[in-house]
């Protein structure tokens, strides 16, 4: 018992403890994010989705947990059996170890900064580059099965992250230019006030449709489009090769909304200044914010059809890329001409 | 610090044998994973140099970006693994010799740092700037865009001259390809597109 | 910034900006913009050697000492516009014939005109690596513009890889002199240098790189392996520019960063020259002679001639950079000459590229054998055409030099010179003395005979006047010995 | 310069903890799990097809040409990231420089456009 108290004390204890207590809400909300998938679609169908496993369908999650682990790993016959392996990994790995910068709230009980677990300068800039990996796991997923749906899936998903990428990174341009730092921590403490999402209204518009296309989500799933090419890239998945990729899914779409919300929504803060908003905790107002994102996706995905490729191409560099190039200008223009830019 | 120097030496050995296998892995496909873990490793490195700004732009630009590039044209080619090996035996000579050079010109420039200091006696061009006041992306950005504008207006040119060469190289006109004109088709009337017509019963049209 | 760094970087910008505008102009207008675009670039280029004529600005450097304006800049600068006008004007035709029709065409031209001015211009390391990049990146794609030829493609290939390997040399080298020095900056870089006392081994290897990589844009031996592909895979008009001003502007770079920032050291780097030096007078010499391709002929010749240049640089003495600059001009005029007369080599509207196709020119084109006669004559140094003051004027700065080593070099250059004019003079033959087959195309581009007339009057006008040129240059490089 | 590094330490662990636990999810399943692949059950998914040839296979040489247009517009991307940060200090002189390279770009943009390189047929 000594031990594990000293062991927690120290500065290497706290930070696991810290990162266990990151980890471990994630992947339970991924899994009940899965459930609630299937509840909402359901009801969007006049359906009634999973109900039998537990109370209200609750235990469901953990049931289909347990079935892939008894599943047999399938690795298809002349596939790149290594590349195979490690792609559904990294896109888990890669899919989590974002999570490392965002700040999930401030202050109170629990620590004197910001509620995150390496709060480093780049924040945003590690956060840009680790979802431009992304793209990894799926084209190594796709050549590695040597299997024609998944390849195409693996040729759609490069082509689809060509065509948002680069909006993406101009709309974060746009709101670091008004935070003058790339600390995702400052990011929120610039919004005490104002909310980037109300200045920033169509770029918000813009930033989610392209995690849309981020997260190979209807109407953008293209790359799985289980009507045209089956599975795509995870097509020859089984076991938990297949429920690493499934996770790292999941977990990307709560990412992103986790991102969108410390963009855009004003992470850990309360809508409005007023007193029993801000009794609730910071983490609090993240996670439900996170969490109406989160039903926006499912939302989106019951109501609209899926995009074509050269649709997809059409908006992301004749829309979104003119469009949010016009809007980092222009707010870096207003900013500059009434002397708002922040250290200046 | 040990920590540090240990992450130090760990990321300096995968760089190295990354890089090592890049060219020695038997598919290309390898060759071009294992580049990329050299350029993530090389990133570990810049941040613990300090400059992490470098570190998430090398990742973002060449592992999200160019690489990925490089490895789409490396599965599509789909190269025949022994056919490449062949030519290898041919231009070991001459490979080996411009290596030895490379290697003994390392070393001479390691022993003249062993041996005599490096002769920096010229003050650096400006200052850097301590880390907690300024963070580096800042310390860039304050001399990037104003004391080396020529260079930043000059790397402007150069990417135009990359826009104007992919397109003057790779692009090709098609006849014959049906293109959707999305503005056309939500502008059309009903008018346009549909007619009425009273038909008798038993006569057709 | 200041107004000052605009002026003095004026005929950059009037080109940068003459680059926009014909990219919109050729956006807008598709590709009947080919020829007005092209003949507007020749304008462009010609006023931008005006405005550096004319310059209004103290010499001195600029843009926070990034770039240097000097005489020698100028000259530099003037040199090179021309070439590139010129060899622009040589490739009109090509643009309503081989080409087919691109307006990028011309401004790939003006592109790597721009780059090689910022890069003679060059006051620091970065600044010449992105110059270097600019020129290099519109040469790739000029030389493999025709992709549905596959020689073109293959001369683009193995131009931009071999290229991208020289950039690569020229990068890590500067890293090294970086690390030693502290400083990109070429008076940052000389400080350094003074001040440490013969302990210099760091930066004198960060050099070698440094030369290596530029001795591969001036096509220099060991560094020459592409010249040939090169050569005969792109289009002639497009090889005359390679030709030309980039091997004028990587010359003259090398001239700048040696005998710059790198002037204590020049004991060091003159072995290093002189060896690469004799060894492109050597191949260039032997290798040409078994040449059937004019275009690989030429490209032997410019190797050759890039050595004999080279001369004047080891020499590095202000009579040799002199020399050098008066080497490479009469040279450029030299190679424009020729290629102007090898594009006019032409049946059933093919062009031909055979040395055998030259056989009795005499009696076809007279005129035009005559100017290839007075070319040729020129590049075998016999006096008392320009050619042949070219490379007096190094060979004295070899031998005023002293050492044995430069004289041993200048040896070899009389000996070399000796053996090239064999296969100048076998083109000579041919044209006046053996029959001649087939008829050549009748109807010549006009702007092909006025290169060529030109190029040939110009021989002949540099022989009279060559104490004006000498005097232009004696005055463009006494600012680099100044300090 | 230590405290910087110890920003960085956490996303070392995390990255240790997460591939950890990927790695003991898959071998776990490898282990608990049944493992008896055959021939048929190996095969690629065709639709109940047999493979009819290797899957890897060229691609439209366009996709190449937006892969190369997508590079050159991450990296100036990648130029606006310090200029987002510095533009207080910079100021307007900042601004304008930023807007003639971003000139520059756009210019190649509406180039690209018109001759339809951005087009997908």
């Amino acid at each position: 018992m000594v031990d594990i108290v000293k062991f927690l004390i120290n500065p290497f204890g706290t930070m696991i403890g810290g990162i266990l207590m990151l980890l471990v809400p994630i992947l339970i909300g991924v899994a009940y994010y899965t459930y609630a998938e299937r509840r909402v679609i359901a009801a969007a169908q006049l359906r009634k989705g999973p109900n039998v496993v537990g109370p209200f369908g609750l235990l469901q999650p953990f049931a289909d947990a347990v079935k892939l682990l008894f599943k047999e790993t399938i690795v298809p016959a002349g596939s790149s059996r290594f590349v195979f392996i490690i792609a559904p990994m990294l896109t888990f790995v890669l899919a989590m170890v974002a999570w490392a910068v965002i700040p999930v709230g401030e202050g109170g009980w629990f620590a004197d900064g910001p509620w995150v677990i390496a709060d480093i300068n780049v924040g945003v800039l590690y956060l840009f580059a680790i979802s431009s990996m992304g793209v990894y796991g799926i084209i190594m997923a796709g050549w590695a099965s040597n299997s024609k749906y998944p390849f195409i899936g693996a040729l759609r998903s490069a082509a689809q992250m060509v065509s948002y990428e680069v909006s993406m990174g101009l709309i974060i341009v746009s709101v670091i230019v008004c935070v003058g730092s790339f600390n995702l921590s400052d990011v929120v403490r610039a919004q005490k006030d104002l909310w980037y999402v109300i200045p920033h209204f169509p770029l918000f518009i813009v930033f989610f449709v392209s995690i849309l296309a981020e997260t190979n989500r209807a109407p953008f799933d293209l790359p799985e489009g289980e009507s045209e090419i089956v599975a795509g890239f995870f097509l020859e998945y089984s076991s938990m090769s297949f429920a690493l990729f499934f996770l790292g899914e999941y977990a990307n779409m709560l990412l992103m909304c986790a991102i969108t919300t410390v963009l855009f929504l004003g992470g850990w803060y309360a809508p409005f200044d007023v007193a029993w908003l801000t009794w609730i905790p910071g983490v609090i107002w993240f996670a439900l914010k996170v969490c109406l994102l989160a039903f926006v996706f499912l939302w989106v995905r019951a109501t609209v059809p899926r995009y074509r490729y050269d649709q997809l191409m059409r908006l992301g560099w004749k829309i979104f890329l003119p469009f949010t190039l016009f809007w980092v200008i222009a707010t870096a223009g207003v900013l500059v001409a009434f002397g708002w830019l922040p250290n200046a | 610090m040990a920590i540090a120097a240990l992450s130090f030496y760990v990321f300096a050995f995968i760089t190295l044998f990354a890089a090592v296998n890049v060219i020695f892995a038997r598919n290309p496909v390898h060759s071009v994973l294992f580049l990329i873990l050299s350029f993530f490793s090389s990133a570990g490195l810049f941040v613990l140099m300090g400059a992490e700004f470098l570190a998430m732009v090398l990742v973002i630009v060449y592992v999200g970006a160019v690489a990925v590039l490089f490895l789409f044209v490396v599965m599509m080619l789909d190269v025949e693994v022994v056919a490449s090996r062949k030519g290898v035996a041919r231009y070991a000579s001459v490979g080996g010799l411009v290596g030895g050079l490379l290697l003994v010109e390392l070393v001479l420039i390691v022993g003249g740092r062993v041996g005599g200091l490096p002769n920096q006696t010229a003050a650096p061009v400006l200052p850097i700037p301590e880390m907690a006041e300024r963070t580096n992306t800042q310390a860039l950005g304050d001399v990037l865009y104003t004391d080396y504008i020529l260079l930043f207006q000059t790397a402007g040119m150069i990417l135009l001259v990359a826009m104007v060469g992919a397109i003057v190289l790779t692009l090709r006109k098609r006849s014959g390809v049906k293109r959707q004109n999305i503005q056309k088709q939500t502008l059309r009337t009903i008018d346009e597109a549909v007619e009425l017509k009273k038909v008798e019963p038993g006569s057709g049209l | 910034m200041t107004h000052l760094d605009l002026i003095a970087f004026a005929p950059e910008l009037l080109m940068a900006a003459a680059i926009l505008v014909f990219i919109l102009f050729g956006a807008f207008t598709g590709d009947k913009a080919a020829r007005p675009v092209a003949i507007a670039a020749v304008v462009a280029m010609l006023i931008a050697a005006f405005l550096v004529a004319n310059q209004g600005t103290d010499d001195g450097n600029f843009f926070n000492n990034l770039v240097a304006i000097n005489d020698f800049t100028g000259a530099a600068k003037i040199l090179i516009l021309l070439v590139s006008a010129a060899s622009l004007f040589l490739a009109l035709p090509h643009i309503a014939r081989d080409i087919n029709k691109r307006f990028e065409f011309p401004l790939l031209y003006l592109f790597a005109t721009l780059g090689m001015m910022i890069l003679v211009s060059a006051q620091d390391l970065m600044t010449l690596y992105l110059g270097l990049e600019l020129m290099s990146l519109s040469l790739y794609v000029l030389a493999a513009l025709r992709r549905e030829l596959v020689r073109a493609s293959e001369a683009g290939l193995k131009y931009f890889v071999l290229g991208a390997l020289s950039s690569g040399m020229i990068l890590y080298g500067s890293s090294i002199i970086y690390g030693y020095s502290g400083a990109t900056n070429f008076d940052l870089i000389a400080g350094a240098l003074t001040a440490s006392d013969g302990n210099n081994i760091g930066l004198l290897v960060g050099l070698v790189f440094v030369i290596a990589g530029l001795a591969f844009k001036v096509s220099a031996v060991p560094f020459h392996m592409w010249t040939p592909d090169v050569y005969q895979g792109a289009p002639a008009a497009v090889t005359a520019f390679f030709a030309g001003a980039p091997k004028l502007a990587a010359m003259m770079v090398f001239v700048r960063v040696l005998v710059g920032p790198f002037g204590d050291l020049t004991a060091q780097w003159q072995q290093v020259i002189a060896l690469i030096s004799m060894a492109s007078m050597i191949l260039g010499a032997f290798a040409a002679l078994n040449q059937r391709n004019i275009k690989r002929l030429m490209a032997y010749s410019s190797i050759a001639n890039m050595g004999y240049a080279l001369i004047g640089l080891a020499a590095g003495t202000p009579e040799g950079v002199q020399g050098l600059m008066a080497y490479m001009t009469i040279y450029a005029v030299m190679t424009l000459g020729t290629f102007a007369v090898i594009m006019l080599m032409r049946r059933e509207d093919r062009p031909l590229e055979n040395i055998e196709d030259l056989a009795g020119l005499i009696n076809q084109k007279p005129r035009m054998a005559a100017a290839m006669i007075i070319m040729m004559f020129s590049l075998s140094g016999i006096p008392p055409l320009a050619g042949f003051f070219g490379k007096l004027m190094v060979f004295m700065a070899a031998i005023n030099e002293g050492s044995s080593l430069m004289i041993a070099l200048a040896v070899v250059g009389a000996l070399t010179s000796v053996v090239a004019a064999f296969y100048y003079l076998r083109i000579i033959k041919l044209m006046v003395f053996d029959p001649q087959p087939d008829e050549l195309d009748h109807k010549d581009a006009r702007e092909w005979s006025i290169t060529a007339g030109v190029a040939a009057a110009l021989l002949i006008v540099l022989t009279l006047g060559f104490q004006h040129l000498h005097a232009w240059f004696v005055g463009a490089s006494a600012v680099l010995f100044t300090g | 310069m230590a405290d910087f590094l110890a920003d960085y330490l956490p996303i070392l662990v995390f990255l240790g903890i997460a591939g950890g636990i990927a790695v003991v999810m898959v071998a776990a399943s490898w282990f608990i799990a049944p493992q008896r692949p055959y021939g048929d059950k190996a095969d690629a998914y065709e639709c109940g097809f047999e493979a009819f040839d290797d899957a890897r296979s060229r691609f439209d040489v366009r996709f190449y040409l937006v892969a190369i247009l997508f590079i050159i517009f991450d990296l100036e991307v990648a130029f606006l990231f310090p200029w987002a940060v510095s533009l207080g200090k910079i100021g307007i002189f900042g601004f304008w420089s930023m807007v003639v390279f971003l000139g520059l770009l756009t210019i190649g943009f509406v180039y690209e456009w018109r001759k339809g390189a951005l087009e997908w047929e």
